[in-house]
């Protein structure tokens, strides 16, 4: 069971969307055969969820070697390998999109009116896809997973998504994608280095600074712009905007993740000397990020834009958590730099994804994102405005919850480096409660400023459940995130040590 | 008593969440019931602890509760550091809490959101009792935070009010601002001792005094300086320090019991609290103290000032608490932290007592806040008067009172702290405490008048029904009157000269002035009666004596001075311009940075030119590029020689 | 005395002219048609050249395939043409532009 | 020189009977039961499947003097090529029923064409190459012209036709200097003369092969010969332009491998850079005129003339692993394109050709199914894995890094961005839009199953990859 409980969390979606597929829809959203297709997906995700427990039960946190490692050959000619496994980096990641999925099915219950089946059915096999792409050890598998979860998410946006969606979707799809085939071109070239695509291979083989160059810029441009760092950010907001809630969750808790994620996997160990080369420019960029961004948020009219624009601040910590590596004087605050980064990433898929989800709760209601047609929520919606500021503190990075851990993580490791990289990290503290506070003043509080508002009704069961088990997650981890942190440290430990080699 | 402790902390935290999710099941009175039962349970377990320590001579305790997280060598854990410091900041919350919490009731008696007050204020208690217990920075950092959160919230307490939640939100941004500096200091600390916990970092000092750190190149800081000043910015931030002081008066939008316990009695003494906390820290540097003692002084005069021309209740006590906290950061600057926390204690008491004495006249005035529509409430409700009376006297310092005694032993110490040497900075501190006296007095009883003496300014139908509020609103303040008028007496020897704090603050031997003082220190009540040979007495009477004349003797004159000196009122009356210099400065500037960011660097640049612009050119050259195909056989034809010809001139010049 | 080169050379002058009537003729189809002949019969030339010149006939042989060749090239070249004339009424290369871009 | 001998023939051999059977019996065949000469062509191409695999030579046989060769290579070309000759004829047969074309001539010229490519398949001398070229081009050329009663098609004939002859014309010429220099047309025979002596290498050689070049660009279609392509492929009924664009393809690429490897591999540094100069003109040419197509059988002639580009420049690394590569894409992408071919014939109706893009508009909301179909050929022509596409242009750009050309490849990868932005059109008009006509799809079941079969082709080959990658490296091993 546990040997094949990675293929388990992979497949186990996918096919389950396959057959919700091959049910397929008819053209009533509220008959009886579209209700059994959200039961059904319900049901997968949840099942998958309560399968990939057993990652975090049967994880033992005092190696850094991968676990739960499937090897299976799948085209001998050119030795690539059906290769599955976790370590710290990947497991929680693996987790939080089991976690997020089942919300997001929720989430999108009776609200999807059109083809509920194969709506269900594309966020289930995006899961699948997306639990590949975090435990595939093989390059090309990886590659694989990475590519073909575009096609679901494009689907997504670009069927149920808002006005602009085709643009939006067509943007996220050719931008992701001229980001990653450099990176195949990367993948290719150590293939021909070392024989093989076996990742743990291309982390040995030895490569000259120029090589470790290119293949950092090829790397780059491919999680450079899933993260997204700035510039090369703006196929985010519209994608955010346009997608259905859903869309946008996964989005933000997790397909953003990858950016980060490939970073850790792929740039850090295997090009530790082209990192460390870059490793000045990625931190400019992420402080970019983190100031630039913030202020960009601010003035934001749209709420999801504004929640988008946050997000990529917020992953401008994750960046700097993980490039200030190289700045350390001394041995230590590296690896508190790095985890710090993973905390943010995890934090921020349970903060952004909630903040979204708080989003489509209004939108479901009113149909606007503008934050002028709202004002007065908490009046006529006092639990959902009590939700909304607990996410918004949350997003603000508060103490006490997850949004606080990571950020303090980092800008106390940021400092070590560099006490200007924590100032400017640091402004965050204002800059983002300035513009979720603002948002929410304008939102949340104040008189009832129209009839839409005056006529919105409080969260209803299913919306209730879903925020709650998010806030209950994110004060969890807020106020012990121990657990997580442990699951990580040694292998985190073990990749500062590699990143520090040199490879030439 | 580590149980003790949990119990503390974790009882208001249970009611606050229990009010707070099931306030609608367990109704108002449960809602006030369990709150004030958990809050009078940790006030009676705080002064259980308080006992055991002083008279029961317990040893101070630092214990762990649980670990937070460890990486990178670095321990984060949750734990409490209980000494005489935390324990008598653990009483002066719990008990003004507790007060709190029974006006409450009378005060908020007919407020909708009733349970979720209950809950906040509850909810406030915890986060302040785990800021003053803790052990560790990360736990600081936390009640730190917290205590902003519920501060936000109840400034927003009634978000129907556009002022109100204007307030909360610019409360939360100062505050964030001082944060900013705060969890940089604290990242400093990480990075120069490798720990959070206080008892680590403590035993490092020394060595992080030795070292310096180039913030900017070629100029080298002491690590301890830059350590201090980052954490003091924090400081400034909480316990509104001018510049940060703005968001202080705005608070007052809030119900006035939390102005009471938050905004008077103790969040915004976390800040001094943390000074002396850090006192170890602070006496490596002389630099940081004089930075400390000159925006102390600067808060203390001017922000006094700006209490004479205000007419809102509130807002003249909110301007009086900003004095205040100026003098105790006076006092955290010349090294005197025990004369800053007794102040601190007497203020908390004295402080609360016109805070809810005001808000006593303003239920009875149906929510009249300015003092001009006021006058001659004495004879409707006179506890109000005689608590606020005792309030007045003891926030002027008048002989006897608790502020005498921690003010005027403030003023000795600034005045004895010669080693910042005789210069600038001595004489702005001293001096400014001094008159700040006088202006003290000159306000407080301005107020004072204006309220319950002179002519009956308010309108008929609110006068018909003025009258004294009930008993839930009577007691506390005759709880907290006790304590104004008496408590001085009782503790201005062992806190002060009794080495009460013991180890919990460290003072350098060379400027100890408390010691200095503590050699000719022969009790109160010799301190009494030398009291008329003090300057602090003089100016104080002589405030008074202003007061009486103008507002009591010769009414019309303040509208003639107020003529006569038009500039300066205005600069009092805009507060120095800082208020505009924020909003129509910063903040418009960093919406003004955003849209141009957005609008030029995002939509245009990046994604209009780069990302856009390849598109389209993209498409245009498919659309140019797609006229080659004219249809025309002989186009295709020719294509094929062109081609052909290609290969062989390829193959003539390039082989 | 007349060498290989010289037939080379007027073959490629064949082949070149056929190549130039099909782009330089703008009105009619049947000449494109003749030009094409012409064309093959350029490359005939050069392999009997060759052939006589290597003294060896394989490049006759391929000649005798290659008008075979022409000859059905020809016929359904022919073909295409009536078929375009019968839907078109002008066989006019200029008009031979519905499909473009 | 005994009869078995001729048994490595077989397959031409018995399929040239056939055809005449077909042929005849067709004669006697009333319009309306035109169904069985539909069946005779399926069972003579069974017939002929059957052949060649019952008479899979081991190894490398030659016969008729050396003119004729029959090896691995053949043998799977062979058996691809009259595998897609057939799914070709399986689509069309609805199609021509419902537009009263269901005539003979179609399967016969079709298989006319077949017996032209085996034969380019097998050819060992440049003058069998030229009759199977012939063979070929000339019933393409009559199958192009089929429907008498379309200009279009009678247009994209005429230009077909004489662009074609000046093409075999060139080659022609071609061959007659390679014949001239080296004084053989056997491949085995020029390539031994070259190697025998160096001083061959030289100008007038390298003119016959810039000829002889100019014949292979125009049958692959590769910029500036490919002016034919999407013409022929708009102007030519459906049915005829998914034959064209399928078994042909493979047929070019055998008649690059034979000429330019077998014969001319020692000259590879020769021809190479033409074929590269030709391959990313057409990479770049295709995929950026694609973008602005709106009929959706230009845009996939446009697509086609980008994917050659990479046939091509796996052919250009002139390594056994390019050549490979170059089969696998070869064979991989005519997978694809049947499909997106099948699937517009699969949309069209009586009088009604689906050509345009905006025919595909919420295909979704009238058929899930086939939409499904569609997006997987689409994102299996544009390399999204895990289709088959993917794994062609993976194997490509392997082998051009492998040749350390490192540019050409980033190159390649860069070109495929605006390539997916035309396939994404056709996803997003089929599931982004509602549709215009709701009208359902009126496909019988045998072509629906091919479809079906064609769609889920391309995923299960992309999930195993390995056995066809594996086939195409040992067939070329020889090379």
């Amino acid at each position: 069971m546990s040997d094949y409980l990675l293929s388990i969390v992979i497949w186990l979606p996918i096919a389950g969307g396959v057959v919700l597929l091959a049910m397929g829809d008819d053209n009533d959203s509220v008959s009886a055969r579209a209700n059994a297709m959200r039961w059904a997906a319900l049901g997968i995700s949840v099942l998958t969820f309560v399968l990939s427990i057993g990652l975090y039960t049967g994880f033992d946190t005092t190696t850094a070697n991968m676990q739960f490692v499937e090897r299976a050959p799948w085209i001998d000619a050119i030795d690539v390998w059906y290769y599955l496994g976790v370590d710290g980096l990947s497991a929680p990641l693996i987790l939080l999109t089991t976690f997020i999925t089942p919300l997001v099915v929720i989430a999108g219950w009776d609200v999807i009116k059109a083809r509920p089946a194969q709506y269900f059915a594309a966020f289930l096999i995006l899961e699948g896809l997306m639990n590949g792409v975090f435990s595939a050890l093989d390059g090309l598998l990886f590659y694989v997973f990475w590519e073909a979860m575009l096609v679901p998410m494009f689907l997504i946006i670009g069927v149920w998504g808002g006005k602009r969606r085709v643009y939006a979707t067509l943007k996220f799809f050719l931008y992701t994608f001229l980001g990653s085939v450099l990176m195949l071109v990367a993948f290719i070239y150590l293939y021909r280095m070392t024989g093989s695509f076996d990742m743990a291979g291309w982390v040995e083989v030895p490569l000259s600074l120029a090589a470790q160059k290119l293949i950092f810029i090829a790397f780059l441009l491919a999680f450079a712009i899933k993260v997204p760092m700035w510039p090369v950010h703006t196929w985010l907001p519209d994608a955010h905007v346009e997608a259905p809630t859903g869309g946008s969750v996964i989005l933000a808790a997790i397909l953003l993740k990858m950016g980060g994620y490939g970073f850790v996997r792929f740039s850090l160990p295997m090009v530790p000397d082209g990192s460390h080369y870059f490793a000045g420019m990625m931190i400019a960029l992420s402080l970019i990020a983190v100031v630039y961004i913030g202020f960009v948020a601010l003035v934001q009219k749209d709420m999801k834009k504004l929640i988008a624009y946050s997000s990529i601040a917020h992953m401008g910590f994750v960046t700097l958590g993980f490039f200030i590596v190289w700045h350390m004087s001394g041995e230590s605050g590296a690896v508190l730099g790095v985890s710090g980064g993973m905390v943010q990433m995890v934090s921020h898929g349970l903060i952004s994804g909630a903040m979204f989800l708080c989003v489509g709760v209004l939108y479901d209601r009113v149909h606007s994102r503008q934050i002028s047609d709202y004002g007065g929520v908490a009046n006529t919606m006092p639990v959902f405005a009590a939700f909304m500021v607990l996410f918004a503190m949350a997003n603000a990075g508060l103490p006490g919850t997850s949004g606080f851990v990571g950020e303090f993580m980092v800008i106390i490791a940021s400092f070590k480096a560099n006490p200007w990289f924590a100032f400017f990290a640091a402004t965050t503290l204002v800059l983002g409660a300035a513009y979720t506070l603002w948002m929410i003043k304008r939102v949340v509080y104040g008189e009832v400023a129209n009839d839409n508002v005056a006529a919105l009704q409080d969260l209803n069961s299913r919306e209730f459940v879903v925020l709650g088990i998010l806030a209950i997650a994110v004060l969890l981890v807020g106020l012990w995130p121990a657990p997580l942190i442990d699951m990580m440290n040694v292998t985190i430990e073990h990749l500062v040590e590699q990143a520090g080699q040199t490879k030439f | 008593m580590y149980s003790y402790y949990l119990t503390i902390v974790l009882a208001p935290l249970f009611a606050a969440i229990v009010a707070g999710l099931f306030g609608h099941k367990i109704g108002r009175t449960g809602a006030h019931l369990i709150t004030i039962g958990a809050v009078g349970l940790s006030c009676l377990l705080s002064f259980l602890v308080l006992y055991r320590m002083y008279w029961g001579g317990a040893e101070p305790e630092n214990i762990g509760v649980y670990t937070w997280a460890v990486t990178d060598g670095l321990h984060m854990e949750v734990g409490f550091l209980v000494d005489r410091l935390t324990v008598l900041m653990m009483a002066v919350v719990t008990f003004v809490s507790l007060m709190v919490h029974v006006y409450t009731i009378g005060y908020m008696h007919d407020d909708p959101g009733y349970q979720r007050f209950f809950s906040y204020i509850s909810l406030f208690t915890f986060s302040m009792l785990m800021l003053v217990m803790s052990n560790n920075f990360l736990q600081l950092f936390f009640g730190w935070e917290a205590v902003g959160l519920v501060s936000y919230l109840l400034i927003g307490f009634w978000f129907k009010r556009e002022t109100a939640i204007f307030a909360n939100l610019k409360a939360f941004l100062v505050n964030r601002v001082g944060d900013f500096g705060f969890i940089l200091g604290i990242a400093a600390i990480v990075t120069f001792t490798g720990s959070l916990d206080y008892a680590t970092v403590f035993g490092q000092a020394g060595d992080v005094a030795a070292q310096s750190i180039e913030v900017f190149p070629g100029s080298p800081w002491n690590a301890m300086t830059l350590i201090c000043i980052l954490l003091f910015i924090g400081a400034m931030g909480k316990s509104a320090q001018a510049p940060l002081h703005v968001w202080l008066p705005d608070s007052m939008e809030g119900p006035t019991p939390i102005s009471a316990l938050i905004h008077a009695a103790t969040m915004v003494t976390a800040g001094i609290f943390m000074v002396a906390r850090m006192s170890p820290l602070f006496e490596l540097s002389t630099m940081a103290l004089a930075v400390v003692i000159v925006i102390g002084a600067i808060t203390a005069f001017f922000m006094g000032l700006l209490g004479i021309v205000q007419n809102d209740i509130k807002r003249v006590v909110a301007y009086s608490t900003l004095s205040q906290l100026g003098y105790m950061t006076v006092a955290l600057g010349a090294s005197a932290y025990g004369a800053a926390i007794f102040h601190l204690m007497t203020h908390a008491f004295f402080k609360a007592l016109l805070f809810l004495a005001a808000g006593s006249v303003i239920i009875a005035m149906h929510h009249e806040q300015d003092i001009r529509k006021m006058g001659g409430i004495r004879k409707y409700m006179p506890i109000t008067y005689w608590t606020s009376l005792v309030g007045s006297l003891a926030l002027i310092g008048f002989p006897g009172t608790a502020g005498f005694f921690s003010k005027d032993l403030l003023i000795e110490a600034v005045k004895e702290s010669h080693w910042h040497g005789q210069g600038a900075v001595y004489w702005i501190a001293y001096l400014s405490v001094l008159l700040g006296v006088f202006v003290t007095a000159l306000y407080s009883f301005r107020m004072f008048f204006l309220v319950f003496h002179g002519e009956e300014r308010m309108d008929k139908a609110t006068k018909s029904h003025l009258h004294e509020p009930p008993w839930v609103v009577t007691v506390p303040l005759i709880m907290l009157a006790i304590p104004s008028l008496a408590i001085g007496w009782f503790t201005v020897e062992p806190v002060l000269f009794g080495g009460f704090f013991g180890d919990a603050i460290v003072v350098d031997q060379g400027r100890d002035v408390l010691a200095n003082m503590g050699e000719h220190w022969h009790g109160p009540a010799a301190l009494l009666m030398h009291a008329w040979q003090t300057p602090v007495f003089w100016l104080a009477m002589a405030g008074l004596a202003t007061a009486v004349y103008l507002y009591l003797l010769r009414p019309d004159l303040p509208a003639k001075i107020k003529a006569k000196v038009e500039g300066l009122y205005n600069l009092l009356d805009r507060k120095y311009y800082f208020d505009d210099l924020y909003i129509k400065g910063f903040a418009a500037w960093g919406r003004n940075i955003g849209r141009t960011l957005w609008q030029r660097g995002d939509e245009f640049l990046i994604d209009g030119v780069l990302v856009n612009g390849t598109a389209n050119s993209v498409g245009k050259l498919a659309v140019v590029m797609r006229q080659l195909q004219s249809g025309y056989l002989y186009t295709y034809a020719f294509a094929m020689i062109i081609g052909l010809t290609m290969f062989l001139g390829w193959l003539i010049w390039f082989r | 005395m007349i060498g290989l080169h010289h037939y080379l050379t007027l073959s490629a002058m064949l082949f070149v002219l056929s190549i130039a009537g099909i782009i330089i003729n703008r009105r009619n189809l049947i000449l494109l048609l003749m030009c094409i002949e012409l064309m093959l019969l350029a490359v005939n030339f050069n392999f009997i050249a060759f052939s006589r010149y290597l003294g060896d006939e394989t490049g006759q042989v391929f000649v005798f395939f290659i008008l075979t060749v022409a000859a059905a090239e020809a016929a359904i070249g022919l073909a295409i043409l009536v078929v375009l004339f019968r839907t078109r009424r002008s066989i006019d290369v200029q008009e031979l532009n519905r499909m473009k871009g | 020189m005994d009869l078995m001998s001729f048994i490595s023939a077989a397959p031409e051999m018995v399929l040239l009977g056939l055809i005449c059977v077909v042929l005849v019996a067709d004669l006697f065949v009333e319009n309306d039961r035109r169904n069985l000469t539909f069946w005779m062509t399926l069972a003579s191409l069974g017939i002929t499947l059957w052949v060649l695999l019952a008479t899979a030579p081991d190894g490398r046989t030659e016969l008729f003097s050396g003119s004729y060769v029959s090896d691995g290579l053949s043998q799977v070309l062979k058996i691809s090529v009259t595998g897609f000759v057939a799914i070709a004829f399986m689509y069309a047969r609805d199609y021509l029923r419902a537009n009263d074309l269901h005539k003979g001539e179609f399967y016969i010229l079709g298989l006319f064409g077949l017996l032209g490519m085996m034969i380019m398949i097998s050819a060992n001398s440049l003058l069998t190459m030229y009759l199977g070229l012939e063979t070929l081009a000339l019933s393409q050329y009559a199958l192009v012209a089929f429907d008498r009663n379309n200009e279009t098609s009678a247009e994209s004939a005429m230009k077909y036709f004489v662009l074609g002859a000046i093409a075999s014309g060139a080659l022609l010429y071609g061959i007659s200097w390679v014949y001239g220099v080296t004084g053989s047309i056997q491949f085995n025979e020029i390539a031994a003369a070259i190697t025998r002596d160096p001083a061959l290498n030289s100008l007038p050689l390298w003119f016959g092969i810039a000829f002889i070049i100019v014949g292979i660009a125009f049958k692959f279609g590769a910029v500036p010969f490919h002016m034919w392509l999407p013409d022929v492929y708009h102007g030519a009924r459906s049915p005829v332009t998914l034959y064209i664009a399928s078994a042909p393809k493979i047929a070019a690429f055998a008649l690059t491998i034979r000429i330019l490897v077998d014969a001319l591999g020692d000259l590879h540094e020769v021809w190479s850079g033409m074929i590269m100069v030709i391959a990313v003109l057409s990479l770049l040419l295709g995929n950026i005129v694609a973008i602005a197509q709106t009929n959706i059988k230009r845009m996939l002639a446009y697509s086609t003339i980008a994917h050659v580009g990479f046939i091509l420049l796996a052919i250009f690394c002139g390594t056994e692993e390019g050549y490979a590569a170059a089969m696998f894409y070869t064979l991989t992408y005519v997978v694809a394109a049947a499909g997106a071919f099948g699937m517009v014939i699969v949309l069209s109706r009586r009088g009604f050709e689906a050509e345009a893009l905006a025919d595909f508009k919420g295909l979704n909301a009238r058929s899930p199914w086939f939409a499904l179909m569609m997006m997987f050929l689409m994102m299996s022509m544009a390399g999204i894995p895990p289709f088959i596409g993917f794994f062609g242009k993976l194997n490509a750009i392997s082998a051009v890094l492998g040749s350390g050309y490192t540019g050409l490849a980033v190159l390649m990868m860069l070109a495929s961005v605006p390539g997916l932005y035309y396939y994404l059109k056709v996803v997003w008009y089929m599931y982004f839009e509602e549709p215009e006509d709701l009208s359902v799809l009126q496909a019988n079941t045998d072509t629906r199953l091919v479809m079906s079969l064609n769609g889920v082709a391309v995923l299960a080959l992309g999930i195993v990859p390995g056995w066809l990658w594996a086939l195409c490296l040992t067939v070329l091993g020889g090379q």
